[in-house]
């Protein structure tokens, strides 16, 4: 294991750390202040993924396309808030739950209905298509870096919104004391759609960007919704700072032990018995690291001060 | 007071049907029905018991596919290792082994994840539960073995003394029989002093403990029960479908039986049932007529959640009695 | 609910009496779930097979019932189940999944049914638990990567990467080909497969090419291995690291490829025991009317299936009915129809014994990404389980 | 001399600010004892800390002599102290006789039982009506909690404490949200109980307070400021300025 294998594998981690936050941020962030559990929160990222697919088609360029897509997206959110999540508001998590497992259904066949069962790949300007050379050795490819730049991007965006904004104040008051937002004459309603609506676009975006890496297809959002609600679990559900911190740490921690577990384990056993349980080890990984979380801290790694 | 109540009247009415259509059915040469009303009996055990926790101690278990899948397991390994050898100690087609397997199993299985999950509260506990389900996906999927991914083939069913388990009738009567007593099991459980903890825990935690109530012991205690009620829910399904793979523990066969029991009804005694039922008759209808019944059976989901509080029973048994 | 209980019953009741003049064959594949792509694709050709059959196997009419396996052996078994009991069907066909089949074998084979495999082919299934009334229209999974690793030592290949999921079929594509392939394996990953399957390979694709291999070998099937060969092409491996893959790179992902114009895939190779390209009728007919119909050349997928269809009607044919099974498995294991892989015959494990060749995918002439035969790697390959078989 | 709950030097902090501040008092057996103090003084803090769902910062709390400063709630109960709550919290879906029936399950140790219905536990049945009947609610036992009002609430909490037959009764505002007839009942219902048994009340209530209590301590921002019987209180300097003055 040479070291800039380890400086890619590292890279990787928090390629895939910072996707798993755009996810996590949409649902920490409505969990947060909606205090609502949105299973189909992946549905988004699946249906930001076709949007953009079939933009990027009829436009001919990724980015326009996902300029555009990201307020489509935005919109169904916006729609899903109005008429699933704002009538379960007032009900139980379980209600929650099964609401949004009854949706993922629906937003999983209309998919399969509009796109067909074929997923679609999607094409990358020629500039993202290549790779950059850091050094002789350190090799990435460069849409991989965009998806990194992206990243950062939007964690210093909603940092930016969260702790400078009014939209932003509103947000951290009405996450504490819902109350005391509605008695300020705002209007809450309009709030939550817009936070709902916020989440959905961050969801997307994830699903814009792992489109041209893996293909948009139906059923990519349950896979990665289950790490996403790990992820918010382990920093602490409500907390963006704990989300952020979480999805680096899952993301860094899942690609490293795809990478080495194999030759850790071969240092401890035979190298067959390393090898076929590495695999097994690493897949379980970021629910054993759950576990130990809640066992040893049940509100996650940073609860939020308030509630 | 009247010898059955309305309820009891109409708990009778859907559990004789139950007990008589699908010999009619297989009588009359439809066995797939049968078929059918035997998996539905095994799902309805397992959603009967995840009412005790989920309906009368408010413990949103999104797990439970776990303790399905373990029993089966230990079921299958067993029968597994009779066949093709390896771990003698195992090796055995025995029900009287096997069965006993499954319950110790699950149970075990389930003291040692509900002593974490009761850690949590709320959806820290949704989430928990199922990550630890998640963790056993992915180990069986690991162990070749049994098959991994692919899951696991048991040719042979659990030998019983006088049922004979490949007799398609009699493996019914026996999941009938069993759901039947787990209902009576589970009713029991919730009028008992246990019970009554349980549901006052539910009802207000702070008070419970306030009063001298250790109420942790008593949610894992009922934790155990359910996942060792599943665990032989499992071994049944074990030999209904002779065949186990890790996807029966997948979370969205979890979210399916919470939806059972939520469907028909949570902390009622004949809820889950009516709920399994109309889960898999619908299930059965709407599949049959088109490839994309996931949209029109998502649409129902949603809509039992959002507009019929206290699901079927809620419907059947009408407002007045509804205590929400 | 009483009420319904009765009409189903009703409904039940019609479906068991079944036509006396009609052939009816139950298939069962994927028609949910992104692998939904596969099980169309298998339907398509299964209604051609229909249809240039003129809907008859001989003097009785052909009805085929699809059912959906979801993807999931338990569904599959489901799915199978009623086949057998509901519908009541002489033949069960389809299967894409090792772990489907695997499942719904006994339902078919219990109740007296013949199981044919148009494309899933798990070692158990060749070899020890094989039986007289199943039979395989595709191959055992070893097979194909067993070619591809004689590919590999004929051009000189002396390390080799290998990638493959972390399931049943996945290690034995693996096995397959490290039977054959006498270099070194430098290196393995088996990547998380199932419900939540990886998609990303960065991790993966960083450890091969740190490891310095000759190529890498892959077995993605379905939507993994569009991801894959994209990741590969963005990773810029295509001249350091070359790419031998078996079942990744076929008829349903090249179009999606072509549309979003990854042109690292041209030029890459990979085993197969069909090709578009072969050169005999039935093929000829098949591919141009396939083509005509949905505008895409038909996978492997789909050309097993054709057979599977084409086969149980010359059985059926020779027969003249479905009361005889002795003369039905004789007439299915004489195989007399006209397979699109030219001739067909089975072995003693009632797997085919055929060739195998290495394909090259190309644009045609019309600029269609495709493959075509580049040379016969095995020819009549017996499997290595055909000998665990007792029969 | 024979205090049955003594508490000395407890303090407790939320974020800077001292909700209990060297808080020292001492509750004789048998004596009714109330603590008053201004809105915000620290009465429920305190509270939650005799039961344990909150843990001090500093400090030590003796029941009977032993110490229990850092004991699980549900034990605290087990050893004898009973708690209303300021806000009713009942179980507000069974029925009023199954909270009674619960409280004196509690009494009995352990319910590990799984078997009998508890509702055929006539000798439960029987001391739980009796108590609902001297809070005079003995005919609404089989009504739900819920379709109670606020009063019998009120009235449901001090039978549910009396159920434990606790040797200390923490009894929080039972007062609290009473109207003046209703008010009025409590004060008899708590004179019948007052001698029985020891009680720490806390109550806004000073007409109920000055008519009960044998004895008053004063709480001003967490900290006792002065004890004594309740006409020492009302003569008290210190107390009339920091309390009975604003009024």
């Amino acid at each position: 294991m040479d070291l800039s294998l380890l400086i890619i594998q590292a890279l990787n981690g928090v390629q895939l750390g910072l996707l798993l936050f755009l996810v996590a941020s949409g649902l920490t962030l409505v969990f947060g202040i909606l205090d609502f559990v949105n299973l189909a929160h992946g549905s988004l990222y699946m249906l930001g993924a076709f949007i953009c697919a079939s933009l990027t088609f009829l436009f001919g360029n990724f980015l326009w396309a996902v300029l555009v897509a990201l307020p489509l997206t935005g919109g169904i959110g916006y729609l899903v808030e109005r008429f699933v999540a704002r009538p379960l508001y007032a009900r139980n998590h379980l209600d929650h739950v099964l609401g949004t497992f009854g949706l993922i259904l629906v937003l999983d066949t209309l998919a399969h209905l509009i796109w067909g069962p074929a997923g679609i790949a999607v094409p990358l300007p020629h500039w993202l298509d290549g790779q950059i050379a850091l050094t002789e050795t350190l090799v990435i490819p460069s849409f991989r870096l965009l998806i990194i730049a992206a990243g950062l991007a939007a964690a210093a965006g909603l940092f930016w919104l969260v702790n400078y904004t009014r939209l932003g104040m509103l947000i951290r008051a009405g996450a504490s004391n819902r109350t005391m937002v509605s008695a300020l004459g705002i209007d809450i309603q309009t709030l939550f759609a817009l936070v709902f609506a916020l989440g959905a676009m961050l969801a997307g975006l994830a699903g814009m960007l792992i489109a041209p890496i893996t293909e948009a297809s139906i059923g990519m959002g349950n896979s990665i919704i289950i790490t996403a609600f790990v992820v918010i679990i382990v920093g602490g559900i409500g907390s963006m700072k704990g989300a952020f911190i979480a999805a680096l740490l899952i993301g860094l921690i899942d690609t490293m032990g795809r990478s080495f577990l194999d030759d850790i384990f071969k240092l401890a056993m035979s190298p067959e018995a390393a090898e076929t349980s590495a695999p097994a080890v690493s897949a379980m990984l970021i629910y054993i690291i759950m576990a130990l979380v809640l066992a040893l801290r049940p509100q996650g790694l940073f609860p939020p001060r308030t509630r | 007071m009247s010898f059955l109540t309305r309820r009891g009247w109409i708990s009778a009415v859907v559990m004789a049907l139950l007990a008589v259509l699908p010999p009619v059915f297989f009588l009359t040469g439809n066995a797939f029905y049968l078929d059918l009303a035997t998996r539905l009996s095994i799902l309805a055990i397992a959603a009967v018991s995840l009412n005790l926790i989920l309906g009368y101690g408010g413990l949103v278990s999104f797990g439970h596919a776990a303790f399905v899948g373990l029993g089966a397991y230990a079921v299958g390994i067993p029968a597994h290792h009779w066949l093709y050898g390896g771990l003698d100690f195992l090796a055995t087609t025995s029900g009287f082994v096997q069965v006993p397997l499954a319950v110790a199993v699950t149970a075990l299985f389930a003291l040692i994840t509900g002593a974490v999950c009761l850690r949590t509260k709320g959806v820290y506990f949704i989430m928990i539960t199922m990550a630890f389900a998640q963790m056993i996906y992915y180990l069986i999927v690991s162990i070749e073995e049994y098959g991994g991914d692919d899951g696991l083939v048991i040719d042979t069913r659990s030998e019983l003394p006088l049922i004979d388990l490949d007799n398609p009738l009699q493996l019914f009567g026996l999941a009938y029989v069993s759901l039947l007593v787990a209902m009576l099991l589970v009713r029991m459980i919730t009028r008992s002093r246990f019970g009554m903890v349980l549901q006052g825990a539910k009802g207000n935690e702070e008070r419970m403990v306030t009063l001298g109530f250790n109420i942790y012991a008593y949610r894992l205690t009922a934790y155990v029960i359910s996942g060792a009620m599943c665990g032989y829910a499992g071994a049944l399904l074990g030999n209904f479908t002779t065949f186990i793979s890790p996807e029966m523990m997948d979370w969205s066969r979890s979210g399916e039986l919470m939806f059972m029991v939520i469907l028909g009804g949570a902390a009622t005694t004949l809820g889950p049932v009516l709920g399994a039922i109309a889960f898999i008759v619908v299930e059965e209808i709407l599949s049959s007529f088109t490839i994309y019944w996931h949209l029109p059976f998502g649409l129902m989901l949603m809509g039992v959640v959002l507009f019929a509080r206290g699901g079927l029973m809620g419907l059947l048994r009408g407002r007045r009695e509804d205590g929400e | 609910m009483k009420k319904l209980l009765t009409l189903t019953l009703a409904a039940g009741l019609m479906s068991t009496a079944a036509w006396a003049e009609s052939v009816k064959i139950g298939f069962v594949t994927t028609l949910t779930t992104g692998a939904a792509i596969i099980g169309t694709d298998m339907q398509n050709a299964a209604n051609l097979a229909v249809e240039h059959l003129g809907g008859k196997a001989g003097n009785l009419d052909l009805e085929v019932i699809f059912a959906d396996d979801g993807f999931a052996p338990e569904t599959g078994k489901q799915a199978t189940d009623k086949l057998v009991k509901q519908d009541d069907v002489d033949f069960v066909t389809g299967y894409i999944w090792s772990h489907v089949l695997l499942a719904s074998r006994k339902s078919a084979l219990d109740a007296g049914k013949f199981l044919i495999s148009a494309n899933a082919g798990p070692s158990q299934i060749a070899g020890k638990l094989c039986d007289e009334n199943f039979f395989s229209t595709s191959w055992q999974n070893d097979q194909t990567p067993m070619a591809m690793g004689e590919v590999l030592n004929r051009q000189g290949v002396k390390s080799l990467y290998v990638m493959a999921p972390n399931y049943a079929a996945g290690k034995d594509m693996v096995a397959g080909v490290e039977r054959t392939f006498k270099g070194e394996i430098v290196g393995r990953d088996l990547t998380k497969w199932g419900a939540d399957a990886q998609l990303d390979f960065s991790a993966e694709l960083a450890k091969a090419k740190a490891s310095g291999a000759d190529g890498i070998f892959v077995f993605y099937p379905g939507a993994a291995g569009g991801a894959f060969i994209k990741q590969y092409d963005q990773a810029g491996l295509k001249d350091t690291l070359p790419l031998y893959s078996v079942f990744t790179v076929d008829g349903l992902s090249l179009p999606k490829l072509q549309a979003a114009n990854f042109q690292a895939v041209l030029g890459s190779r990979t085993t197969q025991e069909w090709d578009p390209s072969l050169d005999n009728a039935a093929n000829k007919r098949f591919v141009a009317d396939f083509k005509a119909k949905h505008g895409t050349y038909p996978s492997f997928y789909a050309a097993q299936s054709y057979d599977a269809i084409m086969l149980i009607a010359s059985a059926v044919a020779k027969v003249g009915n479905t009361e005889d099974k002795d003369a039905l498995r004789a007439a299915l294991k004489a195989a007399e129809f006209e397979s699109v892989r030219g001739d067909f015959k089975f072995g003693t494990n009632n797997m085919p014994v055929q060739n195998f060749y290495l394909r090259e995918v190309v644009a045609d002439a019309d600029g269609t990404w495709t493959t075509k035969v580049v040379e016969t790697v095995f020819e009549d390959h017996i499997d290595s389980y055909a000998a665990e078989c007792k029969m | 001399m024979n205090a049955v709950l003594d508490i000395s030097g407890l303090n407790k902090s939320f974020g800077g600010i001292k909700a209990t501040d060297d808080l020292n008092l001492s509750v004789r057996a048998g004596e009714l004892h109330a603590v008053i103090g201004p809105n915000g003084a620290g009465k429920t803090t305190l509270i939650s800390q005799l039961t344990g769902m909150q843990k001090p910062d500093s400090g030590r709390i003796r029941f009977k002599g032993r110490d229990i400063t850092a004991m699980a709630p549900y034990s605290r109960a087990h050893l004898g102290i009973a708690r209303s709550f300021q806000i009713t919290s009942l179980i507000l879906e069974m029925s009023v006789l199954d909270n009674i029936a619960l409280a004196l399950q509690a009494r009995e140790g352990h319910s590990f039982r799984f078997i009998r219905p508890a509702h055929a536990l006539t000798r439960l049945r029987a001391e739980a009506l009796a108590l609902l009947d001297r809070v005079g609610l003995a005919d609404k036992a089989d009504q739900p909690t819920v379709a109670l009002s606020h009063g019998e609430h009120r009235h449901m909490e001090i039978a549910i404490a009396l159920a434990s037959k606790a040797e200390l009764m923490l009894l929080d505002e039972p007062m609290a949200g009473l109207g003046i007839e209703e008010s009025a009942q409590m004060v008899e219902l708590l004179r019948g109980i007052k001698g029985r048994h020891t009680i720490l009340l806390i109550e806004h209530d000073m007409d109920a307070v000055f008519a009960l209590a044998d004895r008053i301590s004063v709480l001003v921002y967490g900290h006792i400021i002065a004890t004594g019987s309740p006409d020492e209180i009302r003569g008290n300097e210190a107390v009339q300025h920091a309390y009975l003055g604003e009024e």
